[in-house]
């Protein structure tokens, strides 16, 4: 019981994000409307950002900018702040994301307009035609 | 005298009132309800940034955030409200669906012009 | 079996909660605008968990572009289009159920592997001791810039920094291209604001106060990235949802009149190009492409503090071409293309 | 000591106007008294936490922590602001839209109780276009 | 200056695009010349790299930033990097000069803009092969699909919701790919790809389910990214409704790309022991990419759109190169790698004869092959040689690269991919047989008799030169003489700069 108890404790960050990974990609795939689709990817999106953030947590680690003692010397110690790389990286990717979203709702708009209607079925209909 | 646990109370007991406060946004029944509580959610959000950081001793790093929240976060609400503004006004003559339909004529033309224009071969073909 | 609860974990457990109830709900409402405005309730929560787990900096920049930006834009598109989900349940095609078998065996797959995974939190974790350690004690002395994630950002992984800038400039282009119409023969699909003086009194009474307070503190954020979180991004996503926030109070005409259509496109690629034009003259000193040190002898000082300067400097760069592509997408998402009128 | 339990009750005191704004926004029957409880509530609650903050921070008093309490006056101060004008322009936007609102005659016409009423309203009366 | 060359290919064409997105009243000769010039810079530091690259007989490492590698970012081309280098920015000026006619008739408005992304895609695809650095590799790879969906975007009517489509496909496969780093970061600790392999190298991490997961989830993000067999549906839709000049330009570029990722990820960070020994997938994709073969090959024998047909050709060649590569054996990656080659220039060939045969007679179907011989004798030329290097005929280096790859697969007992490959070579070869027999015999009253204007006692029309202008012509003609020459020097491609890029352990 302990046992599990621990492993939930100690693993449940990944499987937040797994489970809302697979939320999104449930949206994205399964959903018939364009902008749940793009609803699901930003869930999606999100999800992968955090399980790439939860890598940096450290226990008992402050924020990645420098602690300075009072007489303005830097605390350097690696162990006490938290692992800045995966900042980073996710920073780099909201932007991304960001972009994405952009061009996603200006194609939705193109489409409605093209198409008259922004559910796949009847999207896919309208081509055949 | 160490106010550290009581700050832990605090936070966990906003993020159980938060919770209730989804219900609002999840139940709805209006957008401009769902809108409330997200405001709501984002009023709360801003206050528990700051006792995370008081609990983490260095609050003038999560500051910032909350600033940022302070100032931004009506956007959203006032973005919402200029939407509903907009649409309340009485439709000229037509249901609100056929007020998007209508440009799709126009626009096809217009993707599919250079097509027509692409035939300066094609005259040649006896 | 030690189990340190400084780290709350009741507190994370409940924040994931909400999180998927907010996934779920966004996915299941049938009312397209309300899943928008729950995606920004799931923004506010996220934020939450970074603030948590010390990424401060990615909090703010989640901070500024789900307070500010996503849901805006969101809502600039719900005028556009079909604002309901069909009714009827489409039937389901095979295909789609196959890759969701496949996805949810992926799934538990995943989910059983997690055991292999360092802890939450480890601080003995691989990732947390090869590079990181590095970054944090050699940062300060290479770079002269207490905020490590600003040093690394913006000089050790510099290169992709730029070309996070040159994403949101081409995501700007490709909404430019995908969606501007440049002759105006349309018809509006929404017909043109009411006059509504007398009753935007209190907005516009409330926008006249936040708004320079609102760019005052871009240019803090911007500016102060060395020390604090913040930097170029969240600084230039502040300085855009003032614009918007102009544009929101009066109209996008009026916004647009403050910063001009081609000032916006100039902004957009000018921004890029201080930050590639700063590699570029330290190249042409000799140095790799983006080596701050090689910009000591031009403004005199050692080459740490080149290093600081040089980040400040692109910073300045990403700023203002994310306020002016943040700006630029609102303009063409919210009219439709036309920069008529906006929401 | 004081100054603690100063902060203690100011804390206490915020956590029960969010408390009150949370029973509002669930309770309440129709949406302008919903706006009502979270437009003030929060606003007041939020000050008192963010008061509570300032006073913490100043416990220590320094000249950086007095920068730290000057940003969260400006906090306050924007807060105040902005929180009402959002509330302002939402309750604007319903109130074109027509959103009907909660008398006890048109609680009368459900079943007993604020349960069934609230529920009445939530099906009956709202425009279609506002639930999308 | 050579030792700054590898940043030049990239930024040249990053600043030509900026350049590009300012320079609109200038007009569009401006922006046409700044183009093809920012692409021939690169193209020049490419090859000057690549003599480099030869003439060391060591791969270029260049530090962005002048920090030291597992902290700081670097280029790293070795001898299949340069090679790809020279292809993309080779395939990408000759698509650049093709354009002029082209781009214009696609794009009545906003060419510069049109323009500028062009040139952001290119500089996506080059820092891509040249990158050291997975996550670098990420942005990049955002870069090129976000600059692509606006490329494609401008195609015909029902462009876009097939971008749309391959926007949400391109975010999942990339989003796999972001979430495969942050599994192998999670158990490593690293960014940068030669440190990567080095640490996974390392004995506890050959038996990680996580790492083995962080493997998966890459390639199956590559997959999705190149259109590997039950993964292709996107591409298709999206490439055929683009404009002539988009065709030509991410029809052979993007999909390769793609499989050089995949080769850098399974050799270059992993290793082939790793893959081969401990995963030991390759029987399964190896069906698959019979698979591809065989059913892109059919798929595209019955499509009547020109374009169509093409694209199924490309899904069916990711199948030749998935094989190719997942051999282990020597003989097999240098099918592989040759065979990007070979695949890049006889697409890129392909689309721009269909796009100069669409330029003049204004329809795509398979009837517009009528008669081309008469009408355009150069193109339905370079048709033909093209034609002739994807069935697999001698002097061309499509042959070539069929025969290592029947080598390799022979070595290894996979006889599976044996007959995918020689069955969708016969497919190939009728499929080219209809359209060139159309375009050798069928007559130009064929095509006036389908507008139901028959008259059987017409005389005969004079039969007129239609070639395409210059600027079309040469780059085609170009491209066609590629094919022979890669052909012919197929010997001195392979002994100086692919078996220099075999990985050990294959």
């Amino acid at each position: 019981m302990d046992e599990l108890f621990y492993f939930i404790i100690a693993k449940y960050n990944y499987w937040a994000a797994l489970v809302l990974l697979f939320i999104g990609l449930f949206g994205m795939i399964v959903r018939n409307n364009l902008m749940k689709k793009i609803i699901g990817m930003v869930i999606f999106q999100t999800a992968i950002l955090l399980f790439i953030v939860s890598i940096g947590v450290k226990r008992g680690a402050t924020v990645p900018i420098l602690k300075f003692s009072p007489d303005k010397q830097p605390l350097l110690d690696a162990t006490a702040y938290a692992n800045p790389l995966p900042h980073v990286l996710i920073l780099t990717a909201i932007v991304v994301g960001v972009a994405i979203l952009g061009v996603a709702l200006a194609l939705l708009q193109k489409i409605q307009r093209v198409h008259g209607t922004i559910e796949e079925d009847e999207i896919l209909e309208d081509m055949r035609k | 005298m160490n106010l550290e646990p009581f700050f832990i109370v605090m936070v966990v007991a906003i993020l159980f009132l938060m919770l209730c406060n989804l219900y609002r946004v999840v139940a709805g029944p209006t957008v401009i309800d769902r809108m409330l509580g997200v405001n709501v959610i984002g009023i709360k959000t801003t206050v528990l940034i700051v006792l995370i950081g008081i609990i983490d001793g260095r609050v003038e790093m999560f500051i910032d955030i909350t600033l940022a929240y302070a100032l931004l976060n009506f956007i959203t609400t006032l973005a919402a409200a200029r939407f509903y503004q907009r649409i309340s006004q009485p439709a000229p003559s037509q249901p609100e669906e056929s007020l998007v339909a209508p440009s799709a004529g126009p626009e096809v033309k217009e993707a599919k012009a250079p097509e027509m224009e692409s035939d300066a071969g094609r005259k040649e073909i006896p | 079996m030690t189990w340190d609860t400084s780290l709350l974990w009741q507190f994370d457990i409940l924040i994931l909660l909400m999180m998927v109830i907010c996934a779920v709900t966004a996915l299941a409402l049938e009312g397209l605008l309300s899943s928008a405005i729950v995606t920004g309730a799931y923004s506010f929560l996220i934020c939450l968990m970074w603030t948590h787990m010390m990424a401060v900096d990615v909090a703010f920049t989640e901070a500024a572009v789900g307070a500010a930006i996503s849901t805006v834009l969101f809502l600039g598109t719900a005028q556009y289009i079909n604002r309901w989900i069909k009714k009827e349940r489409p039937r389901e095609q095979g295909i789609k159920q196959i890759t969701l078998v496949i996805a949810v065996i992926c799934a538990v797959m995943m989910l059983s592997a997690t055991r292999d995974l360092p802890d939450w939190a480890d601080p003995d974790s691989p990732a947390s001791t090869h590079l990181s350690p590095g970054y944090i004690e050699q940062g300060y002395f290479e770079t002269a810039t207490p905020n490590v994630v600003t040093a690394v950002l913006a000089d050790y992984r510099s290169y992709d920094t730029m070309f996070e800038a040159v994403v949101v400039f081409a995501a700007a282009l490709v909404v430019m291209v995908i969606l501007r119409r440049t002759s105006h023969k349309h018809r509006k699909l929404l017909h043109l604001r009411p006059k509504r003086e007398g009753r935007d009194t209190i907005l516009r009474g409330a926008a006249q106060s936040i708004i320079p307070v609102m760019q005052i503190f871009a240019l803090y954020v911007l500016f102060h990235g060395h020390y604090s979180p913040g930097g170029g991004f969240q600084g230039g996503v502040i300085f855009g949802a003032s614009f918007i926030l102009l544009a929101l109070c009066y109209n996008l005409k009026f916004s647009m009149n403050r910063f001009r259509e081609h000032a916006v496109l100039w902004c957009c690629a000018g921004g890029v190009l201080l930050y590639a034009g700063i590699g570029a003259v330290c190249l042409g000193l000799g140095w790799s492409f983006l080596g701050y040190g090689a910009l000591a002898g031009i403004l005199g000082v050692s080459e740490v503090m080149a290093r600081s300067h040089g980040i400040l400097a692109v910073e300045i760069g990403v700023g203002i071409t994310v306020m002016a592509v943040m700006v630029s997408l609102y303009n063409d998402l919210a009219s439709g293309g036309d920069l008529e009128d906006g929401l | 000591m004081i100054l603690d339990i100063l902060i203690i009750l100011m804390m206490l005191s915020g956590l029960l106007f969010f408390l009150a704004t949370t029973v509002g926004i669930i309770r309440f029957p129709d949406f302008y008294s919903r706006v009502h409880a979270a437009g003030k509530g929060d606003t007041l609650s939020t000050t008192l936490f963010l008061g509570g903050a300032i006073l913490f921070i100043l416990r220590d008093f320094s000249g950086e922590n007095l920068l730290t309490a000057g940003k969260l006056m400006l906090i306050v101060f924007y807060i105040f602001i902005a929180s009402p004008t959002a509330t302002h322009a939402i309750i604007d936007a319903g109130y074109e839209f027509r959103v009907p609102y909660w008398t006890r005659s048109s609680g009368k016409k459900g079943a007993e109780g604020d349960e069934s009423n609230e529920e009445n309203m939530d099906n009956g009366f709202y425009p279609e276009d506002l639930k999308g | 200056m050579t030792d700054q060359a590898p940043a030049l290919m990239i930024l040249v064409p990053v600043f030509a695009s900026l350049a590009l997105t300012l320079i609109g009243p200038l007009g569009h000769r401006a922006a046409y010349g700044l183009l093809i010039v920012s692409i021939a810079i690169s193209l020049a530091s490419a090859l000057a790299t690549m003599v480099q690259v030869v003439q060391t007989g060591q791969s270029v490492h260049y530090r962005m930033g002048d920090w030291i590698p597992p902290m700081g970012i670097e280029l790293v081309i070795d001898h299949l990097s340069a090679v790809v280098l020279v292809l993309i920015s080779a395939c990408a000026l000759l698509t650049a000069v093709y354009s002029m006619h082209t781009a214009r008739q696609d794009n009545p408005d906003r060419l510069n803009h049109y323009y500028a992304l062009f040139a952001l895609l290119v500089a996506g695809l080059l820092g891509m092969t040249a990158t050291g650095d997975v996550f670098n590799l990420y942005v990049l790879l955002e870069i090129s699909a976000l600059s692509s969906y606006g490329l494609l975007a401008r195609g015909k009517g029902k462009a876009y919701y097939a971008t749309f489509r391959y926007l949400i496909m391109g975010t999942i496969g990339a989003s796999f790919y972001l979430l495969g780093v942050g599994y192998i970061y999670i158990m490593t600790g690293s960014l940068n790809m030669a440190d990567l392999a080095e640490i996974l190298s390392r004995p506890e991490l050959e038996a990680s389910v996580s790492v083995r997961i962080g493997f998966s989830l890459i390639i199956l993000g590559v997959w999705i990214k190149m259109a590997l067999f039950p993964l292709h549906a996107w591409l298709p839709n999206a490439y055929s409704r683009a404009g002539t000049t988009t065709a030509c330009l991410i029809a052979p570029l993007m999909t390769k790309v793609s499989v050089y990722i995949m080769l850098r990820i399974m050799f270059t960070v992993f290793s082939a022991d790793y893959i081969f020994q401990q995963i030991a997938w390759s029987h399964l994709v190896i069906y698959l990419a019979s698979a591809a073969a065989v059913l892109g090959m059919i798929t595209a024998l019955s499509q009547r759109d020109l374009r169509k047909m093409l694209t199924y050709i490309i899904v069916a060649e990711i199948g030749y190169l998935t094989g190719g590569a997942w051999l282990a054996n020597t003989a097999g990656y240098t099918g592989a790698v040759y065979h990007i080659l070979a695949d890049g220039l006889m697409t890129l060939c392909l689309f721009m004869a269909v796009g100069a045969i669409i330029y003049r007679t204004g329809q795509s179907t398979a009837a517009a092959m009528q008669g081309i011989f008469q009408r355009m004798p150069v193109t339905a030329s370079v048709f033909l040689i093209a034609a002739a290097s994807v069935v697999g005929i001698p002097p061309t280096c499509g042959f070539f690269s069929k025969w290592y790859l029947l080598q390799g697969a022979v070595q290894a007992g996979a006889w599976v991919f044996v007959a995918a490959l020689i069955i969708a070579g016969l497919v190939a070869a009728v499929m080219f047989f209809r359209l060139l027999e159309m375009a050798f015999f069928g007559r130009l009253e064929d095509a006036v008799s389908e507008n139901g204007t028959e008259n059987p006692h017409a005389v005969p029309p004079k039969i007129r030169l239609e070639e395409v202008p210059l600027t079309m012509l040469l780059p085609l003609v170009i491209s066609g003489a590629a094919l022979f020459g890669l052909g012919i020097y197929t010997n001195e491609v392979v002994q100086y700069l692919i078996r220099w890029s075999v990985p050990a352990g294959i």
